[in-house]
């Protein structure tokens, strides 16, 4: 059997170089493609810049779904804030 | 008369196996987790009540004809972790990974975890008693990848008797991503390393984030078509959030379509929590494994974010390379903890957030690996 | 001329029978009690289509390969149901019950509206042309336990064919609970019974409410397996509510799914409506005993609270006894209603509240007891 | 046939007395560890009080999905008549 | 070097038939046409995907066991497009065709769409080279009814092989309709004729609107049961919408329910065009069909309106006519946008609605037609 | 092979009038349905017409879901507007 486990951890290290290497590859041709990509967008159709240049918005990974909600009330509660200060 | 013992032998007390009890405990044990810990409880609170309803005798709720039998034919057909993947596509904002492209190769580094515990888990054959089939090893493995869905997906086609195993062993190992990481990174970075600030990133247009999910989509198409599924729907999700013009579609699959599955999903992984299959020396092997599996992975994050600095001069800062495990968004975050440890003002989140939806990407590419070379 | 006696024998009319005609006109007078009188439109709208839809000659909406056919499915394997039971679970508020367990009792006590009717199914037997079996009695009872979910359950557990009459039978009784009970009440109780005070209800902190679900699970586990599926779907939904961590789910479960499966199970429930099911002497048996089951339930539930009464120094309205058939928010509200005729500042709406739930527990129990014992 | 009806009777009669027996015996144990429970929880890990001791918060059995739209409509409402009213 | 061998031969580059990068081609065209273009969005970019996933080489997304095998089945049962239709019901508002019952008269027109495209498929049959069935020329013909979920309906019953062309085909000339029609309607009518200002419609009261449904629904049943499940669906969802008693379902089957059946008819509807199904000179035939259908269906809805004015004094725009096609709201926009070109001031939108709801009856009832004598 | 087609065609110009004449007949018995139904309701259940004879809302036909949030934003937009030119 010792040796059948010597066979497998082989198999399983030749796995992990493919493995490793096409994950590399994959990510690596896809850093190329960004690259080229977003060259080649703003030559052949540039995008005009955002007025004030600000960092990209936070990634909203999950459970975003009640944002607007919590907007809305934001802005009532300021509303209301406002008016009562006045 | 006999009446009262046809009740006390329909009574669960007069039925139970050691092993169910077990099984019940380690589901209340899950719940618990998810309520009082807030470990992933979206998925681990169902998982755990899918381990406590499949457990209870008699009842055969995950026997042919019971609720989790029928609803575990959603994982079975692979129909549910897709659909979370294009949800989780829909979640995803690429900006900041588009904006630095080089943080791709961090997520790549990462996926170490998976093919260092694929070695790992054949290499546990060693120990008496426990044995891994090449597939078992290669589901196993995908614990490394820090991805919940990717994880199911992997497990449902290799190794199904282990599913519950993994699932419960990638959602808790990502729960707990705030402890395993934070020593790991400290230990192989400098104090200079860890104040390292980055520059601001650039915009990122409209245009670049609608056109990125097309061409991930065509290079998996071209190169790895066994990731498609995953990659495809995860892709389908993203370009809903971006093209703007399918704004109903888009919130549904983040939002009603996504919370329905969640359910279903975690009924389903827990009804694979049964005693036969889970209370095994197999079992104990990986709940190891997968605390190794993150530690090599965000070890690798971490060195590769040092060695990319050996060669550019735009340093990058190799906390965030510990993000590259994926485990969105909560490694992005400690990333940001551990730096602002070293200096307050540095602001580490969107830099980490690269690396981390990179990492989703390397994991799938990971898994279409093991899907098309173990057989 | 030949395609024009074609389309004449495609029409509905040349091919309609009289059963299908009733059942048609059965159909739309649900869909009328729905729309005008209010009568648990959620339910009986989609049930009255499904009966309307799946009589149309020729159509064959309902037989193999029609969409009703296939939407009966999720009946049959009892998936929505349990999904509805789920939903429920999200809606439900323990606090009451748990600030006066007592309450408990009252529930228990209205269950006698299903066992006595159990009894009268069978004792039907001695009418000439009726014939109940042992499951038929059983599935028939259940509506005394006026809850939608668990009626529904049981009957497709136990007696498939009476699936329509029994449906239609609980949910019509459950909109008439305005009307059957308060005569009942005022019957069986004296107007100083009536004006009883109560003792405002504790405060019931989260931890005890986020317990409870998991101990009913538990006890259910242990003692009635049978009604596992119900009541475990049941607390997975209450616990979702209560823990405060999967906001999403919870509410995904109340709202989104809930709406989606109370389609789908009505209009399945209305495609049992089909002639040679309910135009059967058999039907009218139903909805007599439906009847009873609901008087008898009010019955037992005020009776309950008049016995406990007389042990106990922390007097009980014995209006809130009636909430005890469950019939969720409905009978709560009548007790309330009834008690407010005696004395306009008699609050008692929180009070019944608490026998209210506890009848939905003490009908799933109930419904444990004749999936276990009735084979 | 009668014999046999008398036999189901029979049946249902006994059927009768354990599932009320069952149905008793299952919710007065409910009571019980209820009460037990409470009591460890107050003992072992007691919850502050609100503020204001108030009743148990009305249960929403069904439907209440749209309760924060209601209350968003109420707020707005409020703050735009006092607006008016100013 | 084995390993490398089988992983070239794993790619998708070593394994893709020139029928599949076509077909991908045409799939990241109609997500290019969504995006871009914005042609009706919610289904071609679901479609779209569906193209390029079914026709990635190895991954057999689309084959037995797949994600989207396991979708086509929600077509192929005939459930997803019933699903949409109950909420294209629950979003239709009958009254302006109610105020103006004479408008059902150019839905009923417009139809001509339907029945000539039949005629000219059949007539396909003497170009070499093309061949079409009877059923393939019925389903084919359903383009001109420019109703999504019917074609999809008809279509997946009488020729599966061509629902993807089908599917493709009706809803790009929908989203073609503002380019369509015009010409047509322009070329058709006199500047006079586009000048006529119509009668401020009535005020429909509630309960029409609620009886009308079940009038439609009755009529239906009685004399074309063959069109029940298409129009017995959409009267539920006009009913839940107007009854007022089931905000609750109305409100998700015209959102959430819509919008994940939206998902997941896309995608299905997309798996359908394989190189094999959609490579054929057929599929030229059907575009063309496809555009002279939707021309015909607009020039008899606005001749339509001509022969009705030469009968009555209530003059009709004959504009509105060309709205009888369905393709709603699109052709009623396009017929007020027209008939504003001529005066700024004359509003037709709401006359438009008239026949744009009647038509999407009108192609129900020729569906009905088709699927009742084409076997 | 012709003479089939011809066949093809003579059954399809069939299904075609038929097709045509069965459409109308079915809208024409609705219109004829409709206004008798208007009639009978407004002879025995008449309704009060609204304060403001207004023509019928637009009908929503697609995606009308954010409707009222959209009204929300835009009742509070209108009231913090008011408020800040106060
Ligand atoms: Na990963
Ligand atoms: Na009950
Ligand atoms: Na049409």
């Amino acid at each position: 059997m010792d040796s059948s486990i010597g066979e497998l951890l082989l198999s399983g290290a030749k796995l992990m170089l493919i493995g490793m290497g096409i994950v590399y590859l994959f990510l690596a041709l896809l850093v190329w493609v960004i690259g080229l990509n977003s060259k080649l967008l703003q030559r052949f159709s540039p995008e005009p810049l955002p007025q004030l240049a600000h960092p990209a918005p936070p990634a909203q990974p999950v459970g975003d779904g009640d944002g607007n909600e919590a907007e809305i009330v934001a802005v009532i509660s300021a509303a209301i804030h406002r008016h009562l200060n006045n | 008369m006999e009446n009262f013992i046809n009740l006390w032998l329909s009574t669960g007390l007069s039925n139970v196996l050691w092993g169910q009890l077990v099984m019940m405990a380690v589901g209340f044990l899950l719940i618990y987790l998810a309520v009082r810990k807030g470990f992933e409880p979206l998925l681990l609170l169902p998982i755990g009540f899918g381990a406590v309803l499949s457990n209870i005798p008699v009842a055969g709720i995950a026997e042919e004809g019971g609720l989790l039998a029928y609803l575990y034919f959603g994982i079975k057909s692979g129909v549910f972790p897709l659909l979370i993947f294009m949800g989780v596509g829909a979640m995803t904002d690429f900006g900041p990974m588009l904006a630095n492209p080089k943080t791709l190769l961090l997520g790549a580094a990462a996926q170490f975890g998976i093919f260092g515990t694929l070695l790992g888990a054949l290499a546990l054959n060693l120990v008496p008693g426990l044995q891994f089939t090449f597939k078992d090893a290669a589901a196993i493995a995908i614990i490394g990848g820090a991805d919940g869905p990717t994880a199911i997906y992997v497990a449902s086609r290799l190794a199904p008797d282990l599913l519950g195993a993994i699932a419960v062993a990638a959602y808790s190992y990502m729960a707990l991503v705030p402890l395993i990481q934070p020593p790991i990174m400290r230990a192989l970075t400098t104090p200079e390393e860890r104040l390292i600030e980055m520059a601001q990133l650039r915009h990122v247009g409209k245009q670049e984030k609608i056109v990125f999910p097309l061409v991930l989509l065509i290079l998996t198409a071209a190169l790895l078509p066994s990731a498609a599924p995953l990659i495809g729907m995860f892709c389908m999700g993203n370009l809903m959030r971006e093209c703007g013009v399918v704004e109903r579609l888009s919130k549904t699959s983040q939002n009603e379509l996504m919370n329905i599955v969640t359910i279903f999903l975690g009924l389903s992984v827990g009804s694979k929590l049964s005693a036969h299959a889970f209370l095994r020396p197999e079992t104990l092997g990986i709940l190891v494994l997968g605390a190794i599996a993150f530690s090599f992975g965000t070890a690798s994050g971490v060195v590769m974010a040092k060695i990319m600095n050996k060669f550019s001069d735009n340093k990058v800062n190799p906390l965030i390379g510990a993000a590259g495990v994926s485990a969105v968004p909560m490694s992005a975050r400690v990333a940001n903890k551990v730096g602002q440890e070293s200096n307050p003002h540095n602001f580490l989140l969107m830099h980490a957030m690269g690396p981390n939806v990179a990492g989703v990407i390397g994991s799938a590419v990971a898994a279409g690996v093991l899907l098309a070379l173990v057989k």
